[in-house]
This record gives C-alpha cells, structure tokens and sequence, in this order.
C-alpha cells in the first residue's frame, strides 16, 4: 500500500524543513518531494551496518546485540576518562539517555558543536546572542547579510525557506523587497547571488568587524584608509547598508568560527549587531550545520548548565572547552576510551585526533558505515532517527521540533542502544 | 502516613496554628490513615508551597545558561544515589531547581511566560525538573491573531484562538507582556503607553488586555489573566499601573477568584521622572489594592547580589543591557512575542536597588489583606528563589528589616516609607502569602491546603511557633525556612533533615477549554492561511504532543466540548 | 623553611587533578598524611602516594614556610598551587593546565613549559615560568568580566593565544612572543609582550600593553611617539569599539598590516 | 588552505563509502590563474604539505577562489593536512592552514587506504 506523509521534518542540516512530503510502500521510502538534494539523499537512505561486530584480534566479527552491549559496558566501566562524542544528529531523547551514562560512568559528553559553532557559543558567553526565529527574519527583514557561509551549498533551501527569497508580511515581494549582502574569502554560489559581495583577506574578519563597528559608531574618520585591504570608503558603504536597514539579520558559518580569531570573531560581530540595535532592527544567527546540533546544546544546558564540553569525571559537570572539548581530549590523549555516536570523528577530525582515537578502545553507534567503523572496536547499528524513530530536534533558531516516524525498522533505536548499554553498566557494577 | 503533634497552619480552613494531626492516604489528606507515623510535635507544619510566578523551564531559561557558564559553575553539587548533579544559582539546571524548592518546602511551582511556538521546549525542561508540580502559562500579549481578533471586536474568535492556544501549548493560563509591545519590537521599537497604538496592527495595549481579560472569563479559565505591565521597569510607572488596573475593575470574574493577576509588583511600583529621583510608590499602589477587589499581585522582590533578568519584555532588556553594560541576548518570536535575558547585580549601596529592595516589603507590609499578596523574587529576575526565607525573615522582623538598611544605601529611608512601616507578618499570613494565595489565585482547588482530600503536600520545619519569636530569632526562622525537616509531596517525603531523599515526577497541569465548533472553525481557517504565509513551521508540526507530558493534569474549562483538532 | 618533595615518576595515563598541592593545605600535614590526600585520576578518586613520591621534612609548619618541589612531568597534573596564599611551589619541569588557578599569594616557580590557564583569576602572589605558557595565561574563567586581579606572572618564552583576557589588574610579562588577542577586553593591569603580539587589547576599556611589534586593530588611535624605559614606542589609545581608554606601547608595528 | 561544505559532500556524508562523497572530499580546488600556473589539466593529482601533515588529492578549479588560496570540501583529506590546536577554545584550525601544492604522479589513495595510512 502507497502511503503519502506530509510535513515530514528533514534531518540534515540545521534548517530542519518540516514541509517534505514522503511516499512509503510496503515499509519502504519510495519517493521524497520538496527535499533538496542534501536531504532527499539522506531521506531516501542507503546501505546499512547490517549486524552489530566487535574487534577480535584485529578484525570486526558479527555478534549478538546482546554481546555488544556487554562488551560496550565493560570499555565504558573500565575506562578512567571516556568520551561520548557526537549527538548531532540523533534526538534530544537520546542525549538525555546519554547524559545519564555519562553521570553514571563519570566521562565527558562533547557534541560535534565544538567543532563547528563551538567558538559561537564561546562568543555568545562573552556577549549574548541578539536573535529570532527565522519566520521573525522571513517576515521582515530587509537586509539579509550571509558572513562566512554558503548556504547554496550547506543549506540549500535556507534562502527560499527562511532569508533572501522568502516573502513575509512585511516583504510581500520575498527576493525584490531585499537586499543581499555577502561577505567571504571566496566567491561562492550564494555570493553570486548577492546584490554586493565583499571580498576579504583569510583571517581578518575580526578587524573587519571592529572597522563596521568604529563607522556604526560614528568613529569612522579615525579608521585608517585601507583594513586589511579593503578601502574605508567600501567599509562605510557596507556600513551604511547596514545601519539604512529596517531590520538586518546576519548569518554566519564556519568562515567565522574555523578562522583566525575563532570566537573571538563572533563575540565581535555579536556586539557588531547588538550596537546596530541602537539605529535600527538587527539579528544575528549562526547557521548551524547538523540537523539537532542546536538541540544537542540545549539538552546539555537545561542538564547540566553548559552546553558542550560537559566532564563529569568528578560527579559534578565541568566545563571548559580547549580542556574538555573532543579535539583536546583526544589530541592530547587526555581520554582512554571513545564511545561516538552520530558521527564521524575519523573524517571531521584533524589527523592528530583520528591516530589517538586508533590507539583507544572505540565504540560506534551509528545506522551507516563511515571511516570511524575502521577504528570501531564495538559497532552497533541503530535506526535512523526521523525515519525509523522519533524524538525532539532543534532547528539553528532554536525551535524545537517532533520528528516522526516514516516506516518501521529491525534496528533499535539509539534511546533503546543506550538504555541497554546503562543497563549493562549497572549490572556490571553490582557485580563488582 | 499520619504526621502527629504539629503545630499546623491552614489559614485557607481557619487553622492558625494548631496542635494536630494530619492523616494521608493515597496522596491526598484523608480523615484517617494508618503506616508510617512523622513526629512533628511542636514543629511548624503548612501546607507545600506554591510558586505562582517563576522562570524555570524553557528557551529564555536555556539561554541564561548558556551565556552565564560563569553562573553554572556556582553551586554545584555532585550526583548522589538519589540526586543528579545540580548547577547554577540565578540560572540553575532543571535537576537543581526541583530539588531546592523542595529543599524549601515548596511543592509547586508554575513557569510564567512562554510562547506557544516555543512551548514544546519549555515542556521538554518541565518534564526535567524533579519533584514539583509544574504549569506553564501562555503568551498572548503580542500575538497577531489576538490583535486582529481584537481589531475586528471578534470576542468568539478570540475565545477560540486562546483555547486553541492553551491547547497547543499545553498551557495553564493567559500571560500578558507588555502587550503590543513585543510586536513592535519586531522593528525596534516599543509602545509607550496603554493608548498607544501597536505599529500595522492598529489596537491599543489597552483594547488588548481588556480584550484578553473579557475571554478569559468567557472561557472560565481556573487562572485570571497574568499580567505584566506595559511601562514596566520605568521612573513613574506606578501611573501606568493604576490606569492598567482601571481598566478592568468592571469585568465579572467567571470563578471564585481576581481578574487580574498583577506579575511582579515591584517593577511596576515606580515613581519619579527618571533615575535621579527615582522612588517609590509602593503605598500608592498598595492604597489601590486596598480599595479594590479585583487585582491580586506577586512582589518581585530583589535580593541583593547576582541576577539574572529574563521576559518577553524585549525593550526593557535592550534597555538593561544599556544602562548596565550588560552582555544581552534578545530573541523575537514570529508571530507572537519578543524576549531577553541580561544578566545583573543588585548592589546594597546602588540608590535605585536599594530603593527598589524596600518597594517589594512596602508592599507586602501595605497591602492589608495577604490573600492579594504571593511572595515571589520573579525568579530569577529579582533573585533566585531561594532566597524565600530571607524575605520571610524580613516581613516578619522589623529588626531584621532595620538592620539591612543600615547596609543599604541612606535613600532607603528618604525615598520609601520602609523605615516607618512597624508591621509584622505572622505565621498565618506567611502561609498565605506563599502557599493559599498562589493556589487560590493559580485556581489550583486541591493546593495550598490540608483540608479532606486536597493533595498530601505538606512542609514540615524545624521551627517551634511556639517557643520561637520570629520578630527576633530572625535568623532562626530564615535557617529553619531554608531546610525543610520534612518536605511530603503527594504523600511522599521527598526531603529529610534538609536532603532529599526521593525525587519523584510532578504532574504538569494544563488547561483544556471548550468554545462552541463553529467559533473554532472560524479561526482555524484565518489562523491556516497564517501558517501558509507567514509561520516558518507547519501547522501540523506545531502543537506539543502528548509525548511531552509524561504526568498530565487536566483542567477543564469553557463553554462546551473543544471540537479535536489536528 | 620546611620543604616537601613531591615526585612524578613516568606518566602516561588521563590528566591528574591535584588542586590540594599547595602550602596552604599541606603545610600543616604529616607526611604520612600529606601521602592520603585526595587526588583524582579521570574519575578515579587516588590517594597522592598512589601516583607521587612523597618525602621531605616531617613537622609541619605554616604556609608561608613551606616549600614545595614537585619533580617529573607535571605536564598532565592539574591545578597545582591553586587557591595557594604563601609560601612556595616549584615545579622541576612542565606543569598541566591551571596551575596557580585563583593564586593570592606566595610563589609558584615552573622550570619547564605551564599549560593553559596558568594563574587564571589570580589575585596575588607571583608565578614565574622559565619556558613557555600556554593559552589564557591570566585570563578569568569563561562568561566572567573579570580575569586575573592581581599578582604577577613573568614567563621568560612565548605566550599562547588569550593572554591576560579580561585582565581587571595585576602585571603580565613575556620575554618571547605571544599569540592571538592579548589583553582583550581588559579593564586594568599591565601586560608587557617583548616580541610580537596579534591584535593585542581588542576591546579593552582601560590598563596598558606594551609589545615588541605587532599588528594594531583599526580601532586603535594612534597618538604619538613616547619614551619608555630607554625605548621610543608608538603610542595607541583605545580600543575604540569600547570608546576605551587603554594604553597600547608598540615598539615597531603598523595598523592593518 | 581553507576546507568547507559542498553540496556533493553534503549529500555524500551520511554514505562515506559512496564513490560520490570520496571524489568529492579528495579533490583540490585552486583558482584558474593557479591551476593554469602548475600547469595542470584534467585528471592530475596534486600533492598537499601542511606543517601537519600530506595528502594526494585531485585537482579541480574552483573560479570564485583568489589566487594563492586552495579549497578542500570537508573530510578525512582536508583533516590530514588540519593540526590539532585549538588555541584553549576547542577548535582546531580548518581553515587558513599554510600548505605547499606541488603537482604529483601519485595516486589518490582510497579512503580505506588513507585512513590506515601508516598503521
């Protein structure tokens, strides 16, 4: 029997469109429409980890849930310091799970945040985060300004959806009713598609920041000619751009965060757009990569009152990231066992961390296959999330949203995996 | 269960402080009981308290978190065998919030602001907090349906879009923030009095609270309107204030109760032109009191000492963040509101804060009858809640309150009638003002009692009314408030000797009301063509699910059957 | 003056927490005492004879006339010396993160390299590093307006990224170069930087920093040519974004470049 | 060198194995000025030098790059030429890392290859 599901929430990227519609028959995904092409390749699924396997001299050998679970539990309890990595993209119900066997284990809980928007939020603790919702900015923002991110590539429906092609209330006419501004190294897609794209030097988006800030400021004439090689005169236009808005919102992506000055760009463009507001309507927002990295942030704030990074060695959270945050961790070998979970630290890791990760016992949750399962020493796959399991997912404005169930699965799910593998810890205590 | 020999204050069925005992079973208080016997001969037994005003779940509470970690790594305390680990003073984690007001005593506490699109995180934080009963009220202030139904005088509409509301947010009851002006924020600006039109939507602050408060009692809802001024936080706002409650004094209560729920007083007791002469005008305000019936009011006392501000009131925080060079984080709601959260300090020697210290006692001790009066700090806005003992300690102790202002700068004494108020508050009226008021006024029939078959939540304090005078063992009655000897929450003890010593789930209570189909199908269609247009969600992915109520309470209200929607 | 040695044999294993090494807790201790403090190995609560060697002169005495030699690679040990208010602590070689975390007094000495947060929130007291020191050397702990208050820290190699951040008072110098954003958002204190520093005082309201070179913010005033301690520097005010007040010596440097 | 996220690398990743995702995170994009400078034409490998390590990649042209700047999609071959610090803030430096491009007659390992390299 063909069944068509509306408003089915896509888990790829932070966007989290919730407007797909999917066709399912006989339990399987035969058709995804209104998803971009991101999305409807996750959606229509491919090859699975068919079994769970653990590393026996050298080489994964298929074994029983039940045998993974176990041995997961013994790397789990004997381990002195053991990471859980990853959440990003699975739900907030599994976090929580997780965040309770880290408790109960005393290891460190890090989303792939700290990767990603982690110097964001450093930002933000330094300064706040002025923001909205996105319908707040589809409905009236007149000037969209994209930093350092490339949504054609990363979130290809943000623009229609969301920012610069979208029409709102109070911008009937969506794309001609607003300006687009992009500021980058490169010129990317989405820059090509802007009414003004501003080249800058790698690495000097901080000093660009402070430049936009002394002009907003009314400072601009003790600005130097030149910053970093773009003229005063094309910064005092930006700036004016800016400044003429009715309501601005920025964007901004790893061009920021992954670059020289790391946080310290986004706390300077947070005040940047916090003293616009003295003008005129300005937000601010980070495009956030990971389908529930926002939500990941949140389960770990309202548990423990930091939002990565959380150690909780000492039975108590402890946060510092550059201390307790996946790359440190691992680089410097501060860890003895790695428990990863919705993602792929081998690929998204510099070289340094994937080696430290080959030489501690690893155990893998994940419904695919990908470089982290040549390190695994226990694989366990698990049902996709959104597809074969529900939950709660944030999008990059921070809405919390149901993802639903499509069609049914053999695999459990990650709330169930991790659920079993407390279990298994707790007996193995109590037989201790 | 029986709890023997206490001495128990009921004020709500005319005990004040009688030796007694008090038998529980299946969770409710029952005429006899038998098991497990508590000794509280001599001890201080009430009612569980009630928190009708406090910021404890959702996306504004997250946010303090995550911009204040140098707020999350004060009082920290490891897991035990019972507990998680707790975080925080101003903004603390969930765990942490459940068990300290159980610490307290307290056994309810209801979330004042969310947001209905937002409303399925604050459920997903209310189901995190341990121990307490919880419910959440909706913001309505600044919604584009409210104002267009209240433009087109819709009443019926309106009716259909709050239950709608309530029922799509899982919510309590109707929450009014500076109304209008969170919709005007949407383009930087604010509203700056009741007549003040909302920029594009063509209504009145004024057409919308009194719009607001007609279909709340049309929906017989247990809660009156919840409402925070427009003004609020300004010099000269106690003006606003009167003419707001002026305005409401000819609507017909539909229940036992007020009309008007006035949140956190004290930010809205203002008088003088501006910071410089800033000053208080508590009795003003409490003089209003006394002479009406329809208004009741939570104080929103500050602590001195570290805060953290959080409301949908968006201007005042950009505001804040000014006057104070305050890190700020603002966040608009499409459709429905705008919010901030800025972190502050209240300084002894600051002449507004200490001003602002004396209006929240002022008007407590002024307002004749304590059943118009909750004690709150607007958690955690004027302070955290658990400082509830300090300010018992205060209103029952002129010394006390004499001798912290001594400490407090000296327009303290000039600029509030403070030093001259000779009031003591007793037990009874304490109990009131933090357990058979809130419950009265949240319309909550079975808390903030010990009569026959209300809920077994019962504080018990290793306080002895009879050997101790509060108005000089002061600090005796402050510890004593601070840990409970016994918390029983639904019939459980939940907290011995001051620990906690089990952390069972609260129920979350909602309301449920019904309006005649015809007015419900009338605005689902206006309200579809919005989600089509301008929301950045579904409609069908838009109310909280079931799933997020592990422990619902539902009240019903209204006119007839709700039709089911979605 | 009474001297405890505390020895680190080879060590492999996750970081150490000792935050307890420090006169103020162990000066009045017997050494079979000092042997049954508590330390943590990951989540693994240790007594310090568990991992260390402890010996050293048995009859305790009050901080101010304790020594404490710690030998081996402390490069994983952690908040050693916190909270101490007298007396000395002397590291024979590199030293984990945090060492001298909120310090009021005494003397912290590190032969070798410190890790990061070295003297965060210091109030007092002086640390000295004879090598390198990593990131946030004085700097406060995150979301907090103020870093360290007071005290001194000297470090004779470079400094890393975030050096002196939110720096409220006390003095900060570096023989070598330091990384990114020294002194930002400081609002008292003194950092001198003897080689080159990128973007120093970003954001700072008040305080001063002197650097060998280094490349200015745009937001930075430039005022004149003044004299320092023999040495001609360019003198900058600001930083402006913050309308501040900060004094920034650069000896030779240029803005934007 | 800066690394990012692509539409093919986007729709590959949640299928690492898949042929589409390793050409796309195995291949350097340079600007036209650059990739006619080296020389290059379809189907030549470049080899990459960073302080932290090398990798052989394809080499591809990418018009909206400058000169002197290369673009690698996010992946186990950008990440082998990225270090691991993070300045005390958690995020090691994927972007603006400094490498050496010369042209090269190795193969692009395959992604199995790549990640056991050395082990």
């Amino acid at each position: 029997m063909r069944l068509q599901i509306e408003d089915v929430l896509c888990t790829f990227c932070g966007c989290l469109c919730d407007d797909i519609r999917v066709e399912v028959d006989g339990g399987r995904i035969e058709k995804v429409r209104g998803a971009c092409r991101l999305g409807s390749s996750k959606i229509m699924g491919h090859s699975r980890i068919k079994s769970p396997m653990i590393r026996v001299n050298g080489e994964l050998r298929e074994a029983s849930y039940e045998e993974a679970y176990r041995k997961a539990a013994e790397i789990l309890v004997s381990a002195k310091h053991p990471l859980l990595y990853g959440w990003a993209s699975t739900t907030c119900e599994a976090l929580k799970k997780g965040i309770l066997l880290a408790e109960e284990i005393g290891g460190v809980v890090d989303t792939t945040a700290t990767v990603c928007h982690g110097p964001s939020i450093i930002g933000i603790e330094e300064k706040g985060l002025v923001g909205s919702t996105l319908g707040q900015i589809k409905n009236r923002a007149d000037l969209i300004v994209f930093w350092g991110c490339n949504p054609s590539e990363a979130h290809p429906r943000h623009t229609l959806r969301y920012s610069s092609n979208a029409s709102g209330r109070f911008i009937p006419e969506g794309r001609k009713d607003r300006k687009v501004l992009v500021i980058d190294v490169r010129e990317t897609r989405t820059a090509r598609n802007a009414d003004r794209f501003l080249r800058i030097q790698p690495g000097t988006d901080y000093e660009m920041i402070s430049a936009l800030r002394m002009i907003i400021g009314g400072k601009a004439e003790s600005l130097p000619e030149d910053v970093a090689g773009v003229s005063r005169k094309e910064l005092v236009e930006i700036a004016e751009m800016m400044r003429s808005a009715k309501f601005g919102a920025i964007f901004f992506g790893l061009g920021l965060t992954h670059s020289r000055g790391r946080y310290k760009n986004v706390d300077n463009a947070l005040s940047l757009v916090s003293e616009l507001n003295s003008h005129t309507k300005f937000v601010i927002m980070a495009m956030r990569g990971h389908y529930n990295v926002t939500g990941a942030g949140q389960v770990l704030a309202w548990s423990s009152g930091y939002p990565m990074a959380v150690d909780y060695a000492r039975g108590a959270p402890y946060y510092n990231p550059g201390e307790t945050s996946c790359c440190d961790l691992l680089s410097r070998r501060d860890v003895d066992a790695a428990m990863i979970i919705a993602s792929d630290p081998a690929s998204n890791l510099p070289r340094g961390c994937v080696e430290a990760l080959a030489e501690m016992p690893v155990i893998q949750i994940d419904p695919f296959e990908n470089p982290t399962t040549f390190f695994a020493d226990v694989v366990i796959p698990s049902a996709i999330a959104g597809i074969e399991a529900e939950g709660t997912a944030y999008r990059m404005d921070g809405l919390s949203l149901r993802l639903r169930k499509l069609v049914d699965t053999e695999y459990p799910s990650d709330v169930e995996i991790l659920q079993a593998i407390l279990d298994n810890v707790r007996r193995l205590r109590d037989d201790n | 269960m029986i709890i023997k020999g206490g001495i128990v204050y009921d004020p709500a069925n005319g005990i004040f402080g009688e030796e007694m005992d008090i038998c529980i079973e299946n969770g409710r208080i029952a005429e006899d009981a038998g098991g497990e016997v508590i000794d509280a001969r001599g001890l201080l037994v009430m009612p569980g308290g009630v928190d009708a005003h406090s910021h404890i779940a959702g996306p504004k509470l997250n946010t303090g978190r995550i911009m204040r970690p140098d707020d999350s790594r004060m009082g920290t305390e490891p897991r035990t065998g019972v507990c998680r680990p707790s975080t925080g003073y101003t903004v603390p984690n969930c765990y942490a919030i459940g068990y300290r007001y159980a610490r307290l005593g307290y056994t309810t506490a209801f979330e004042a602001a969310t947001p209905i699109i937002e409303a399925r995180h604050t459920h997903e934080e209310l189901e995190e907090i341990p121990i307490v009963d919880k419910g959440a009220l909706t913001l309505f202030g600044s919604n584009w349906t409210v104002m267009e139904c209240v433009r087109e005088n819709d009443m019926e509409k309106l009716a259909a879009y709050v239950a709608w509301g309530l029922r799509a947010a899982r919510g309590y009851g109707v929450k009014i923030v500076n109304p209008g002006g969170g919709e005007a924020w949407g383009f930087g600006s604010n509203v700056k009095s009741i007549h003040d039109p909302v920029p594009h939507f063509d209504v009145t602050p004024a057409q919308i609270i009194r719009a607001l408060a007609e279909v709340n009692e049309r929906l017989r809802l247990p809660h009156s309107i919840h409402l925070h001024f427009n003004n609020l936080g300004r010099p000269g706002n106690y003006t606003t204030a009167i003419e707001t409650l002026e305005l409401l004094k000819d609507i017909k209560p539909s229940r036992m109760r007020q009309v008007v729920h006035v949140a956190h007083m004290q930010f809205s007791a203002y008088g003088g032109t501006g910071w410089k002469d800033f000053e208080s005008k508590a009795s003003v305000i409490a003089d209003y009191f006394n002479q009406t019936d329809h208004a009741t009011m939570d104080l929103g006392q500050i602590i001195f000492g570290p805060a953290t501000t959080m409301t949908a009131d968006a201007p005042l925080e950009y505001a804040n963040a000014r006057i104070g060079h305050q890190k700020w984080s603002n966040h608009d709601i499409e459709l429905e509101e705008s919010s901030g959260v800025v972190p502050w300090v209240y300084m002894r020697k600051m002449p507004v804060n200490a001003v602002q210290w004396a209006i929240g006692l002022e008007l407590a001790l002024l307002t004749k009858d304590p059943w118009k009066v909750v004690m709150t700090t607007d958690h955690p806005n004027g302070g955290p809640f658990v400082n509830y003992p300090e300010i018992i300690a205060l209103l029952m102790s002129r010394e006390k309150r004499e001798e912290e202002m001594k400490t407090l700068h000296e327009v303290v004494r000039s600029r509030s009638t403070l030093p001259s108020i000779e009031r003591e508050i007793d037990w009874s009226e304490i109990v009131i003002m933090t357990r058979a008021a809130p419950a009265r006024i949240l319309g909550l029939e079975d808390k903030g009692h010990l009569g026959i078959g209300a809920d077994a939540d019962i504080s018990i304090y290793n306080i002895r009314p009879d050997e101790i005078d509060p108005s000089k063992d002061h600090a005796k009655v402050k510890a004593g408030m601070s840990r409970a000897k016994y918390t029983i929450k639904g019939g459980a003890v939940v907290v011995r000797d001051g620990e906690i010593v089990a952390a069972p789930q609260g129920r979350t209570y909602w309301v449920d009301a019904a309006v005649p189909e015809r007015d419900m199908d009338r605005m689902l269609s206006s309200l579809k063509e919005k989600f089509e247009r301008y929301y950045s969600i579904r409609m069908s992915n838009y109310m909280v699910q079931d799933a997020y109520l592990s422990n619902p309470f539902v009240v019903r209200a209204g006119v007839q059957p709700l039709k089911e929607v979605i | 003056m009474r001297t405890i040695t505390i020895k680190l044999p080879q060590y492999h294993g996750v970081p150490v927490e000792a935050e307890r090494i420090s006169p103020d807790v162990l000066s009045g201790l017997s050494i079979k005492e000092i042997s049954e403090i508590e330390v943590w190995q990951g989540n693994r609560r240790l007594r310090l004879s568990d991992i260390f060697l402890i010996s050293g002169d048995p009859d305790p005495d009050r901080p101010e006339n304790t020594r404490i030699v710690l030998e081996g690679d402390l490069s994983k040990v952690k908040r050693i010396g916190e909270s101490m208010s007298a007396g000395v602590v002397e590291i024979i070689g590199d030293a984990g993160m945090h060492a001298g975390n909120s310090m009021r007094g005494g003397t912290l000495e590190i032969k070798g390299d410190a890790g990061d947060w070295l003297g965060r929130e210091m109030r007092g007291g002086r640390i000295i590093v004879e090598g390198n020191a990593g990131n946030y050397a004085g700097a406060g702990y995150r979301g907090e307006r103020c870093g360290m208050r007071g005290g001194e820290i000297i470090i004779k190699g470079n400094a890393g990224a975030f050096l002196g951040e939110h720096l409220c008072g006390g003095t900060i110098e570096v023989m070598g170069d330091a990384g990114d954003f020294p002194g930002c958002a400081n609002q008292g204190g003194t950092i001198r930087i003897h080689g080159h520093a990128h973007l120093p005082g970003a954001e700072m309201v008040k305080g001063s920093i002197t650097a060998g070179s280094a490349r200015v913010l745009p937001s930075f005033a430039y005022e004149d040519i003044v004299e320092l301690g023999g040495l001609t520097y360019k003198k900058y005010v600001g930083d402006l974004v913050e309308n501040g007040k900060g004094e920034l010596y650069v000896a030779s440097g240029q803005i934007g470049k | 060198m800066i690394s990012g996220r692509t539409l093919a690398q986007g729709a590959g990743c949640e299928d690492k194995m898949s042929r589409l995702y390793i050409d796309e995170v195995s291949c350097c994009y340079l600007s036209e000025e650059d990739y006619r400078a080296l020389g290059l034409s379809d189907g030549m490998n470049l080899l990459l030098t960073s302080p932290h390590g090398s990798a052989v990649l394809r080499a591809g042209v990418d018009k909206g790059l400058p000169k002197g700047m290369v673009f690698i999609p996010m992946g186990p071959w950008a990440n082998m030429l990225t270090g691991t610090d993070t300045k005390g803030c958690g995020m090691p430096g994927f972007k603006g890392v400094e490498v050496e491009v010369t042209p090269t007659d190795e193969k692009v390992l395959d992604i199995r290859e790549l990640m056991l390299r050395g082990r």
